[in-house]
């Protein structure tokens, strides 16, 4: 074992050489010249947008100073005030129902009577990778009144006919759906993971202990997912805030207005009624509201993984 | 809506634009401009093709132009060596194209194809080219004026913006016709006389019929219509009636009895609809009528008349009565919507004499016959009245006739394409949630008075 | 005792077999209705009663999707989501390590991980409009590249976070193995760490793809011509609204879907790793 | 293979000193534990030696080079990771192969080093599995074959036994000796077990808050504890302590505390106030009947060992343990008297151990 004889094969010259020495540097600088990059990219595109927006937003359309008007215009214009309840009412229904679902179906899938786990997982988890604007068109297909599957399926058990995508209340329940679809897996898989993560002898001394199935459900599982799920909730509720390709793909934020979200709301002011400057008020109400979304999501998710 | 006078043109962009000097932009975008020199950008390059004969690039509304333009124009390749490139997008999505193509100057396309309520957010004067300035074009008498004076800017009659009138500019030709939509009112005339009824010549007598021929469970529908997101096919009802949206002041006075009448005839209409067509677009309406299911509707020549003649797939073929809109009254006249597409040349594109040439070519009695025969659709008085292709083609007069009627058109304002889908957003929430008339008139007032309060005219 | 178990097992078995099945529709059958009414002809869609199954299956949607290039936005969507995934890692990937490896104090870490978590929740559609007129400035909208660079913030952003607790998790003593085996700082990156986080990676690279893949709102606003269009807008346009078949539609959404589920079943490992921000290995 | 030597190094963490002014001779082929409670720099000091960290001041020496400002890479050391840290992408094969192929060794050759490697300890057979397909144990054992491999000049071993279960930790404890003295290999070894510390090393470096308490072979260590803190932290079951002053009777000197008198020998330097007795809980004998010296006391507690029995009794509220060879006929509550055999006098105030 003539090993000491061999040199480290280092200092060679070669085409990393340069960034080899690069990597010399003091440590915390290399950490902030390796990230930099990441942070002007990632920063810029905020602040940048930011700045125009705020200035933009504090002008009329022709360009004159206006302050704050479009802001208090903003205030008192229906069509905002209805879009932005249609948001919050639908990211909430959409949460609410694909937490249910995918609690559900994390809690049927790990259960000991399911064989073939992973088979089950890959079918389950397919809608998440669906794009929005797909999920549309898949489910208009099923919604449509003549060629629609469901209403089909509803004659034949003597149901009567529903206009899915026809009326205010039934859109909201149909866009809603679609948007369960795919935000529902995404439940189901984190919470998935997070059920494999329980340590088995918890119920095992919860079973000692006396708890049964309800019991141990309630007073185990859910408190160890807790975590998770406030995770996911949050950034599902932030996703569903943005829905945009799902009402251009659904509904064209009809039947009216019905299904206007923000986002189609400044998408349509900014693009189609080419009021920029009106649709850059709405998007600092939208920035404003990302960031109290923010501050709460971060006062939770922060402190679980990084104090740990 | 009045605005204050001023010379100082915006756009959707604001004025920035205009104002930031080629330094200034270098300055805020030498990163992303670093970037993006480095990255391969252009990944189909423009100029290589174009040195081999130039390819003339048309922006074409998604569907049956697009498809109709794509066959007509290998005759125009063969016999001048010139390219045609199609490219087609959606409706909705094109007329946010076309309008930021404009107002970005960009030569991307030669050729745009443009709905005409989109004339005033297009700017003809500074974004297309005036062919009776720049090429001398006459007029041909054999094409409906009123598809010519769509296509001029400013309009030359009607209510014009102050904006615009600012501007003092003198009225020019920016393009020319290439479709002759129009919309008509349709009707089976085999029930009719079946039925011992009478064709209709007021909307009363329409909604009569409708009444007496609808069987929900045959099913037969007396009515029929599109009523998806904001669409403009219930225009001719109000305007019959004597309604309208604006005044000749840009004013709303959609709330008004004859509104009141219009909505409410619009909506009885509905009971006699297909359940489900509170989201029809042009297909679902044509396949009532391919189905043979449909009694009566207003209907685009444009989008489905061919293949609801078409025997082989329509069960209304040869069975269908096309008629201008009914009266609001005996005795009175029915108003259309006129729905031209015209061709416009883009003011920055860098090759003029042959747009200009295509564009001739295509509008040519022959070509534009050929056109319309694989989805285009006539806006010449010879072609609509041709015997031979009004045999096959059985909504050539009625055509002719709306044409020639003249039908009106849709507010020549910057905001007229919303303040329409404004409307039909309440006509649509009217049939869907079954709201009052007069909710839906008042939701439609508020909503196009909010929407004018910030647009630019 | 054991009879009365033996049939509550029999009862959760069942209810759990009747829930599988309902999963199992409420998954696929979308999908499988998108399919077959991509297959039928416009007479059998202008039909009151929807069949199952398409009665004379028609390739007409296919053809009409292939003259109207929806080829062709399938590689611009391709182009834009390889070029986003290799940039976006080429960003996240030293930067997390940065963020996560090189003794960065809490006071300074803390708050740069969390403006890039802020990242991840900023609304897309608030840069639309000045990012759209800096394009229009910069004569750049319209181009792949362009979509590339609107893109990469926001996946560079969801990959840093990713590979943040991934880097968390990998110990710091396989890095000073490494270094002691005699590897620089750098090697022991490319040669040791990297490899051991190889995983991970191809769990970002494959989701930052398929969010690329299906992005939406700025292949709408940012393409003006087909040179820049990708699928999701090719999509989008099939929606019939003046014309009569919505087989059209349903063709270009298999197209779209087929590339989706092969990559969901060929990489599922990777997707649920990715997806559950590590938690599961 | 090298000496080490570490000079005077300091290495602050922020506000706390992890290694304070501390100075070693590891002499070559010897083999040096740094025992010390967790926190006691132990660790800290090693990694300066690896050049994982780099000490605030001090110089650190292997063999005639000065290594404080090289490369981890440069040193030519080799660690054992408490974790093992082996590279989870890579085989047992090329985990052990690994710093032979950053030495460019041709692969014919390494893969003959890696083998005969393994051979030595045992995981020949599981060459081409991936470390999550090893138990704890193999992994140890790679870990140890790759730092073994490539003969440095030093090993470095940072509490490599801690991992895994008790059985296979005395199975390798051997295996570890057996190593050392074949390799001869410079060793320091970083433990907080007393037992690790004093069956493998030659000598053993006690230290707590950074600094060195102690340097010295084990049972120097074990007899001569330099102070308190080396005498309360090396033995098991602890030292007894006991508290008071020492009194001169009769030319004689005397231990004296509320319970106890204890005659001593007299420390070469009087200490100014109250001093600490230690007695070993061997050196302390339990009786069954009282006798002169002896202090009595009460059976708290009896922990029967088999070999042993480990006897803790209460001299009022004092608790003393005592191990007996045979303590069958002692029972809980009994009263039994205690003679210390021998003992250890340290100054109460400064630690410091005056016999």
């Amino acid at each position: 074992m003539s090993v000491r004889s061999l040199p480290l094969a280092t200092n060679r010259p070669g085409r990393w050489q340069a960034v080899q020495h690069l990597w010399q540097i003091p440590e915390q600088r290399l950490a902030l010249l390796l990230l930099l990059p990441s942070l002007l990219v990632v920063l810029l595109t905020m602040l940048y947008p930011l700045i125009v927006t705020i200035r933009m937003a504090l002008s009329s359309e022709r360009g004159q100073f206006v302050g704050l008007g479009n802001l208090t215009r903003l205030a008192t214009t229906n069509i905002f005030l209805e879009s932005m309840s249609f948001t919050l009412r639908f990211s909430a229904f959409v949460v609410i129902v694909s937490l249910l679902l995918g609690l559900g179906l994390a809690l049927v899938v790990n259960s000991i009577y399911v064989p073939m786990k992973t088979l089950w997982i890959t079918i389950l988890i397919i809608p998440l990778m669906v794009s929005d604007i797909v999920s549309a068109v898949v489910w208009r297909l099923m919604y449509h009144p003549t060629i629609g599957i469901l209403n089909y399926a509803l004659s034949l058990v003597g149901l009567p006919r529903v206009d899915w995508l026809g009326k205010s209340s039934t859109a909201f329940f149909s866009v809603g759906i679609i948007e369960i679809w795919r935000s529902a897996p995404f439940f189901f898989i984190m919470l998935y993971a997070a059920l494999q993560l329980i340590p088995p002898d918890v119920y095992e001394s919860a079973s000692v202990d006396g708890a049964g199935g309800v019991r141990a459900f309630f007073d185990m599982t859910l408190p160890y997912l807790r975590p998770v799920m406030t995770v996911a909730l949050m950034l599902q509720f932030i996703g569903a805030t943005r829905a945009f390709g799902i009402i251009v793909g659904a509904t064209e934020g009809g039947p009216g207005r019905a299904t206007w979200t923000i986002s189609y709301f400044i998408y349509r002011y900014a693009f189609r009624a080419q009021q920029m400057h009106f649709a850059s008020a709405a998007v600092l109400v939208l920035v404003l509201l990302t960031i109290v979304a923010g501050v709460l999501f971060f006062r939770f998710v922060w402190v679980q993984r990084d104090a740990a | 809506m009045a605005g204050e006078p001023s010379r100082e043109r915006t756009d959707g962009l604001g004025r920035i634009d205009r104002r930031v000097t080629r330094r200034q932009a270098l300055k805020t975008g030498a990163g992303i401009g670093a970037a993006a020199a480095a990255m391969q950008f252009n990944v189909i390059s423009r100029r290589s093709v174009r040195a081999q004969g130039a390819t003339i690039r048309i922006l074409v509304p998604q569907g049956a132009l697009a498809d109709g333009l794509t066959k007509t124009a290998p005759a125009y390749e063969e016999q001048t060596g010139n390219k045609i490139s199609v490219e087609a997008f959606p409706y909705q999505d094109l007329q946010t194209k076309a309008i930021t193509l404009a107002q970005t100057k960009s030569g991307e396309y030669d050729l745009y194809f443009v709905d005409d309520p989109w004339m005033p957010n297009l700017q003809p004067d500074i974004n297309a080219v005036a062919i009776d300035v720049e090429y001398g074009y006459e007029r041909d008498p054999d094409i409906f004026d009123v598809c010519y004076d769509v296509f001029s800017w400013p309009p030359p009659y009607g209510p014009v913006p102050q904006s615009v009138r600012d501007l003092g500019l003198e009225t020019h030709q920016y393009g020319l016709p290439i479709v002759g939509n129009v919309i008509l009112y349709t009707i089976r005339k085999d029930v009719v006389e079946e039925k011992g009824l009478k064709i209709p010549e007021t909307w009363d007598d329409a909604l009569a019929v409708a009444k007496a021929v609808t069987d929900m469970d045959a099913p037969f529908y007396g009515w029929t219509a599109r009523q998806a997101g904001g669409n403009v096919d219930s225009i001719p009802i109000l305007w019959s009636l004597g309604g309208d949206i604006l005044d000749d002041d840009f004013n709303v006075v959609l709330n008004s009895d004859a509104g009141l009448r219009a909505f409410e005839m619009i909506k009885e209409l509905d009971q006699y609809a297909p359940p489900g067509s509170v989201t029809y677009q042009t297909n679902e309406f044509a396949a009532d009528f391919l189905a043979g299911r449909a009694m009566m509707g207003m209907t685009w020549p444009g989008d489905t008349l061919v293949a609801m003649e078409d025997p082989a797939q329509s069960q209304s073929a040869g069975k269908l009565l096309y008629m201008n809109p009914p009266a609001g009254a005996p005795g009175g006249k029915g108003a259309s919507v006129l729905g031209n597409w015209g061709l416009i040349m883009n003011a920055f594109s860098t090759q003029r004499d042959e747009a200009y040439d295509f564009m001739t070519w295509i509008t040519s009695q022959e070509h534009s016959l050929e056109y319309a025969k694989n989805g285009g659709v006539p806006f010449r008085k010879s072609n609509l009245n041709d015997p031979e292709l009004v045999a096959k083609f059985p909504w050539y007069p009625a055509q002719a006739e709306a044409l020639a009627a003249p039908p009106k058109w849709r507010p020549r304002t910057s905001a007229g394409s919303e303040i329409v889908q404004l409307y039909g957003a309440a006509v649509q929430i009217m049939i869907s949630d079954d709201l009052s008339p007069q909710d839906a008139l008042d939701q439609a007032t508020r909503d196009i008075e909010d929407f004018m309060a910030t647009a630019i005219d | 005792m054991q009879p009365n178990a033996s049939a509550s097992n029999a009862g959760k078995r069942a209810l759990v077999y009747l829930v599988l099945a309902l999963a199992l529709i409420w998954t696929l059958f979308p999908i499988y209705w998108v399919v077959v009414t991509s297959l039928k002809s416009n007479a059998e869609l202008a039909a009151s009663t929807p069949s199952l199954l398409p009665l004379q299956p028609v390739l007409d949607g296919y053809r009409t999707v292939i003259e109207r290039g929806i080829p062709r936005m399938a590689l611009n969507s391709v182009i834009v989501a390889v070029g986003t995934t290799i940039v976006s890692l080429a960003l996240a990937v030293p930067g997390s390590y940065g963020l996560t490896r090189l003794g960065l104090p809490r006071r300074i870490g803390t708050p740069l991980a969390l403006a890039i978590g802020f990242a991840l929740i900023f609304p897309a559609i608030a840069i639309v409009v000045p990012m759209f007129q800096l394009a229009v400035r910069l004569g750049i909208y319209d181009q792949l590249g362009t979509l590339i660079l609107l893109n990469v913030p926001f996946n560079a952003a969801f990959a840093l976070w990713v590979l943040r607790t991934v880097w968390m998790d990998i110990p710091r003593n396989i890095e000073e193995a490494a270094l002691l085996d005699g590897d620089t700082r750098f090697t022991a990156f490319r040669r040791v760490l990297l490899p051991a986080m190889l995983p991970s990676l191809i769990a970002v690279a494959v989701l930052v793809f398929i969010f690329t893949w299906n992005e939406f709102l700025f292949a709408l606003i940012f393409s003006t011509s087909p040179r820049a269009m990708t699928l999701p807008i090719g999509i989008a346009a099939q929606v019939p609204q003046h014309e009569l078949s919505w087989q059209i539609v349903a063709a270009a959404g298999t197209v779209a879907l087929v590339p989706v589920v092969a990559a969901t079943v060929l990489l599922q490992r990777y997707l649920v790793r990715g997806l559950t921000f590590g938690m599961a290995k | 293979m090298a000496d080490v030597r570490i000079e005077r190094i300091t290495k602050q963490f922020g506000q706390a000193i992890a290694v304070n002014d501390l100075s070693l001779h590891v002499r070559d082929h010897e083999f040096v534990s740094l025992l010390g409670p967790s926190g006691c720099g132990k660790t800290t000091t090693m990694r300066c030696v690896a050049g994982l960290e780099r000490p605030d001041a001090g110089q650190i020496f292997i063999g005639e080079r000065d290594v404080t400002t090289l490369l981890p890479r440069d040193r030519d050391v080799a660690l054992v990771f408490q974790s093992y840290a082996l590279y989870p992408h890579m085989t047992t094969r090329n985990n052990i192969g690994y710093p032979l192929r950053l030495r460019g060794m041709d692969k014919p050759k390494r893969d003959a080093a890696v083998e005969e490697t393994a051979m030595m300890f045992g995981i020949d057979e599981l060459l081409e599995r991936f470390p999550r397909q090893l138990s704890g144990g193999q992994q140890q054992r790679v870990a140890l074959s790759r730092a073994v491999v490539r003969q440095p000049r030093a090993f470095l071993m940072d509490e490599p036994l801690s991992n895994i279960d008790a059985l296979l930790r005395v199975t390798m404890r051997a295996e570890l000796k057996r190593l050392q003295q074949q390799l001869g290999i410079t060793t320091i070894f970083v433990t907080h077990d007393q037992v690790e510390a004093l069956t493998l090393s030659d000598r053993i470096v006690v230290m707590e808050f950074g600094t060195v308490q102690q340097v010295g072979k084990p049972l120097e260590i074990y007899r001569q504890p330099a102070n308190l803190f080396v005498a309360r932290f090396v033995g098991s079951p602890p030292m007894n302590f006991f508290e008071g002053e020492l009194r001169s009777e009769a030319g004689e000197t005397v231990f004296v505390s509320d319970m106890l008198r204890v005659p001593v020998v007299a420390p070469r330097h009087a200490p100014a106030n109250r001093v600490t007795l230690g007695v070993r809980p061997e050196s302390l004998t339990v009786e069954s009947a009282p006798s002169d010296g002896a202090t009595r006391a009460k059976i708290a507690l009896l922990e029967p060992l088999g070999y042993e029995t480990i006897v803790h009794a209460t001299i009022g509220s004092d608790v003393v343990r005592s191990r007996v060879a045979d303590g069958e006929d002692l029972a809980v509550d009994q009263d039994v008297w205690l003679r210390i055999g021998s003992e250890l006098l340290f100054d109460t105030q400064s630690g410091v151990l005056l016999s």
